[in-house]
C-alpha cells in the first residue's frame, strides 16, 4: 500500500483534466465533496461532463462557473430552497449538453461501467420522453425470455470526486452514513479523490475491516480536509449550513449575483 | 375540529394511500411523503416498511430534517441502503409505492420535470424527473401538488418525463410497461384517482371548504366528475400532534411558501 | 415489522418445497448452513434445484440423499479432503442434472434474479465448453459498442438457506465475516431462511445500522441453531471440525458408507 | 542450502510471478497460492493486493487455515470485499493474476476440471473450473500441477473448462478473448511457458535433480525444448522459515500427500 495524503490543490492539479468525466459524489446538498468543486473551479478546469444522479450547490456552480460541457443527471436542485438557477439558464442557452436520466439509468450507467461492461439492461424507461430523447438508452430483447428492455450504456468517469468520513493515508476509506452512489463512483472511475473529515490509523482500519467503505485499491488521493463537505452535510459530523445555502440560492437569481458569490465566496478564498 | 394546514391535510392524504405491510420509498426534496411515511407508520400501518433517499430503511428520526436526504433521516435505521438497491427491489416488483412530485401532470397522469416548451430548446428548463422515467414504469405512484392551477394540471405534457398512462386506455400495455401506474392525485385542493376503462383523471374528494367549481377552473383540462364526490376526511388530532411534534420548524409547509 | 423466529423444522416445512430452486450459502465448507441443509434431508425434500459457486459437502450430502435434481454450480469439491463422492457418481450415471458454470455466471445468474432482470451481460466465457454446452449462456452483442459478450440467463431462487452469525427477532441479520453470496442469494431469492449463531436485540440493530448485512424485508424465518454451520466454520465462532469432515470424506467413498453416514449423523439425528 | 520440499519450491516460484503491485486473487483449495501471495508479500512485492476467497484484502494471517476461504484468511484486512466485486474489477481489467489448477492441462495450456471423457456420459465427472472460464478469458492465468505425468499434461484436453490458448496461435483473438493468457505453467518438476507465435507450451528450467528426460517422458505431448534451460532458483532460507512459520501444520503439503 502507497501513501496518498496530499493537498487539495495537488489532489486536483493531478488527477482532474479538461474534458474528463467527472462522478461527483453524495445526494442533494448531502456530503457533496464541495471544497474538492471548490478547487476545480478555482484552477479553472475546463469542458468537464460531470455526472450523478440528484445533484444541487455542486453542479450548479460548476456549470455556472464555466467548467461545463456536459452534464449527464436525473436531478438537478437546490430541493426546498430553489432551482438550480445556472443549470437552468446554461440550458436554455444551450450552453450545456443534457444527458437526461431518470436515477436508476444514470447509476445504471455507473454500475455498468463498475462492472466493466460497456452496458447493462434496465425495466422501465418506455414511453417517456427521457428515453425517446436519449443517446445512451436504446431498446433490446431479452435473448432468453425475448422481454424488452431498456439498454442504459455504461459511463466510465476519469475521475470521481467524493467526501467521506474517515480513511487512513493508504485511501481505505470509511463512510459513516448514507452510502449514496459514493462506492459504485469510486469503483467505475480511474481516479477517485476522497477529501476526509479525519485521517485514522491503518491499525484501525485492520481491527475494523466490516466498516471499510471503500478499499484503497479503488482511491489515488486522500486529502484531510475537515468540514469538505460544507456548507452540504456531512452525516453525524454536521448537518447542511442553511444559510449559506439559502445565500447561494438568492445570489444566483442573476448571473451578476452568482458572479459576485463566486468571487467572494470561492475564488479569493482557500479550503 | 382542529385547526391544519393544508400540507398538514395533504400529507395525511399521502398517508392514507400507505397500507400495513407497504413497502414505500420517499425521494429527494419531498417534504410531504416524508410526512406521509411517518404518519402511516405511526398510526395505521406500523409493518410498512419506509425507505428514504438518506439510504436507510425504517428510521425512527426525533425531528425530520430540511433536505429529506439529510442525516437526520438515518436515525436509529435498521439498515444502510442504498439507492440503487432499493431499485433493484422495485424492479423485482417488491416496491409498493413511491410519492412523486411534477411542474406539470395531465389529465392520463403523466409527469413533466423536464422542459417547458420544445425539450431541445426549452422554455423553462426544468430540474430533472429524478426516479420518475423508470419508477413510473414498474410500480404505483401517488403524485403530490401542492398547486393546484391550470399551468400544472394540463390537458397534455410538454413533455412525458414520469410515465402515466400515457395516452390512456391500454397504452402502458402497448408501450410495453404494463404494471402499475399513478393510483391517485392529491393536490392542495383535491383528491382525484383515473377512470378504470379510459384511464382519465376522476375527482374523488374535495377538501374541506374547497368547491367543485373551483376545482374545475383550476383544471386545465376536463375532470371527470362522478356522481358522488366526498369531503376529504381532515386529519386526526393525534395526527396533528404527531407532525407538530416531529417537524417544528415546519418543513412540510416548505412548499407552500 | 413482523417477527419471524421458529423452530428449524417449521421453517423448512414451511419455506422449502419440492421442485424448489434453492441457493446455498457459504463457500467450501465455510459458513454453510449444514443444519439447514441435514433438515431437508430429514424431512425428505425431493426435485430441488441447488444453486451455490464452489460448494461442498452440503451439496454433496443433499445430492446423495436424493433430495437433487439439477445442480447450478462452478465447483463441488471438499477441497484439500478429496472428492464430493455423491456429486460425481451421481452426475456419472446421469441421475442429476448438471448447469455448469464459471464462479462468476452462477453468481451473475443470481445477480440478475437480484436485479429484478431476465439476463445479464458478461465478458469471457467464449472459447470454454462450458459456454458452449450450456442453455444458460448466449453470445450478444452490445447495442452501443457492438463488442460480443455473453448473455447469463437468470436464476431466481425460490428459497434461499443462509446461516450468519446474528439476528434480531424480526430477521435484520449481521454476517461478522466474509460475505460471500449470501447477501446477494437473500436479495434475488423469493423467501430466505437464516439460522442464526445469537438472537440480538433490535435496539442493538438499530444502534448499529452500519453493521447490518440483511435487512429483514429480505428474510422469512429466523432460527436460533447455535453451532448451526457445523462441521463448516463460522467466521470468529468456530472453526470447521476437520475430523468430521475426513468422516465424511471417507464414507462417501461408497454409496454403502455414506448411507450409513447419513442413518448415523443425519437422519437419526436432530439438530 | 537449505533442504525444501517439492511443495516448497512450487510455493516459491508461484510467488515470483507476482511482481510489486500486482493486484492477485487466490481461490478456493488453493494451498500453493495462498502461500505465494504471503510469499510475495513478505518479500520482493510489499505493495501487491491480495484477494482471497475468504473476500478480503491484504489480510494479515498469523498461521495460514486448511480451507483457503478459511476465517484465519481475514485476519487483519483491510476490508470484506465479496467476490463479485472481485471479478468486476478483473472485468475491468484491474486485477492482474490468477492462480489455477486442472486435473488436464494440454500444449495450448487449456484446462479441464470437468470431465473425462465425453462430457455428457463422462467416464470421470470432476469437480468443476470454478472460476476458470470465466477468467481464462480476461486475464493472465499460472497454472499449477502438482502432479506433472502424461494423463495430466496432455495433447488435447477431453474439455477446455478453463481458456488457455485454444488451439494456438490467434486463436484466442478469434475467439473474441484478445486478452490474457496462461502465463506460465509450474509443476512438481518443473517451470514452462508459452512460444510467443505458435502458443505452445515451452521448457523454462527444470527443478533441482529433474532430468530433460524424466520431463519429457512425463509430457504427454512433444514440449518445445529451447536451447537454454536453467535450473529453477530454490527457496531462499528466509522463504523456507516464513513458510515454516505461517504454516506449521503444512497445509502447502497437502496436494503432495
Amino acid at each position: 500500500m502507497k501513501e496518498k495524503l496530499c493537498s487539495l490543490q495537488e489532489a486536483v492539479a493531478t488527477y482532474v483534466h479538461d474534458g474528463d468525466v467527472v462522478a461527483i459524489g453524495g445526494v442533494g446538498r448531502n456530503r457533496a465533496p464541495m471544497a474538492l468543486v471548490r478547487e476545480v473551479i478555482r484552477q479553472g478546469k475546463k469542458n468537464l461532463h460531470i455526472v450523478g444522479r440528484e445533484k444541487g450547490m455542486e453542479f450548479d456552480m460548476l456549470i455556472g462557473a464555466g467548467c461545463v460541457k456536459k452534464v449527464s443527471f436525473a436531478l438537478v436542485s437546490l430541493e426546498e430552497f430553489g432551482l438550480a438557477m445556472n443549470f437552468r439558464r446554461k440550458a436554455q442557452a444551450g450552453e450545456i449538453e443534457l444527458d437526461e436520466h431518470a436515477c436508476n439509468s444514470v447509476i445504471t450507467s455507473l454500475r455498468a461501467a463498475s462492472m466493466g461492461l460497456p452496458f447493462l439492461p434496465l425495466r422501465g424507461m418506455f414511453g417517456s420522453g427521457v428515453f425517446e430523447v436519449s443517446k445512451n438508452l436504446k431498446e433490446i430483447e431479452c435473448p432468453f425470455t425475448g422481454e424488452r428492455l431498456a439498454a442504459v450504456r455504461a459511463i466510465k468517469p476519469n475521475v470521481t470526486l467524493i467526501h467521506a468520513h474517515q480513511a487512513d493515508k493508504y485511501g481505505n476509506v470509511r463512510i459513516m452514513g448514507s452510502p449514496f452512489e459514493d462506492i459504485l463512483k469510486a469503483w467505475a472511475a480511474e481516479k477517485t479523490i476522497v477529501t476526509v473529515e479525519e485521517i485514522i490509523d491503518n491499525d484501525e482500519i485492520r481491527n475494523n475491516p466490516q466498516l471499510t467503505s471503500i478499499p484503497y485499491i479503488y482511491i489515488d488521493a486522500v486529502v484531510h480536509q475537515p468540514k469538505g463537505a460544507w456548507p452540504a452535510s456531512c452525516d453525524s459530523y454536521y448537518d447542511s449550513d442553511i444559510e449559506e445555502i439559502k445565500a447561494y440560492a438568492q445570489a444566483i437569481k442573476s448571473p451578476e449575483g452568482f458572479q459576485e458569490y463566486l468571487e467572494q465566496r470561492v475564488l479569493s478564498r482557500r479550503d | 375540529m382542529a385547526e391544519y394546514t393544508t400540507a398538514e391535510l395533504m400529507a395525511v392524504c399521502l398517508a392514507r394511500e400507505i397500507s400495513d405491510g407497504d413497502r414505500v420509498l420517499q425521494g429527494l426534496y419531498s417534504p410531504l411523503p416524508m410526512m406521509a411515511c411517518l404518519l402511516a407508520k405511526r398510526f395505521h400501518a406500523p409493518n410498512m416498511t419506509y425507505f428514504n433517499t438518506a439510504d436507510v430503511i425504517d428510521p425512527e428520526p426525533k425531528k425530520v430534517p430540511f433536505s429529506t436526504a439529510g442525516p437526520a433521516l438515518q436515525e436509529r435505521a435498521v439498515t444502510y441502503i442504498p439507492l440503487w438497491q432499493t431499485f433493484d427491489l422495485a424492479q423485482r416488483g417488491e416496491l409498493d409505492l413511491i410519492f412523486l412530485g411534477a411542474a406539470q401532470v395531465d389529465k392520463h397522469g403523466n409527469t413533466n420535470l423536464s422542459a417547458i416548451g420544445p425539450y431541445e430548446k426549452p422554455k423553462v428548463r426544468l430540474p430533472g424527473g429524478a426516479a420518475s422515467a423508470h419508477l413510473c414504469a414498474i410500480m404505483d405512484t401517488v403524485i403530490w401538488i401542492p398547486r393546484h392551477n391550470n399551468r400544472v394540471l394540463v390537458e397534455k405534457v410538454d413533455f412525458i418525463t414520469g410515465q402515466g398512462y400515457l395516452s390512456g386506455g391500454d397504452a402502458r400495455e402497448k408501450a410495453g410497461i404494463p404494471k402499475g401506474g399513478p393510483r391517485k392525485v392529491v393536490t392542495n385542493l383535491c383528491i382525484m384517482d383515473f377512470e378504470p376503462e379510459t384511464k382519465a383523471m376522476r375527482l374523488v374528494s374535495l377538501h374541506p371548504g374547497v368547491s367543485l367549481e373551483q376545482v374545475k377552473e383550476a383544471t386545465g383540462f376536463e375532470l371527470i366528475i362522478p356522481s358522488e364526490v366526498k369531503e376529504t376526511e381532515p386529519p386526526s388530532p393525534e395526527e396533528l400532534e404527531f407532525m407538530r411534534e416531529i417537524d417544528p420548524k415546519g418543513v412540510r409547509e416548505l412548499e407552500f411558501h
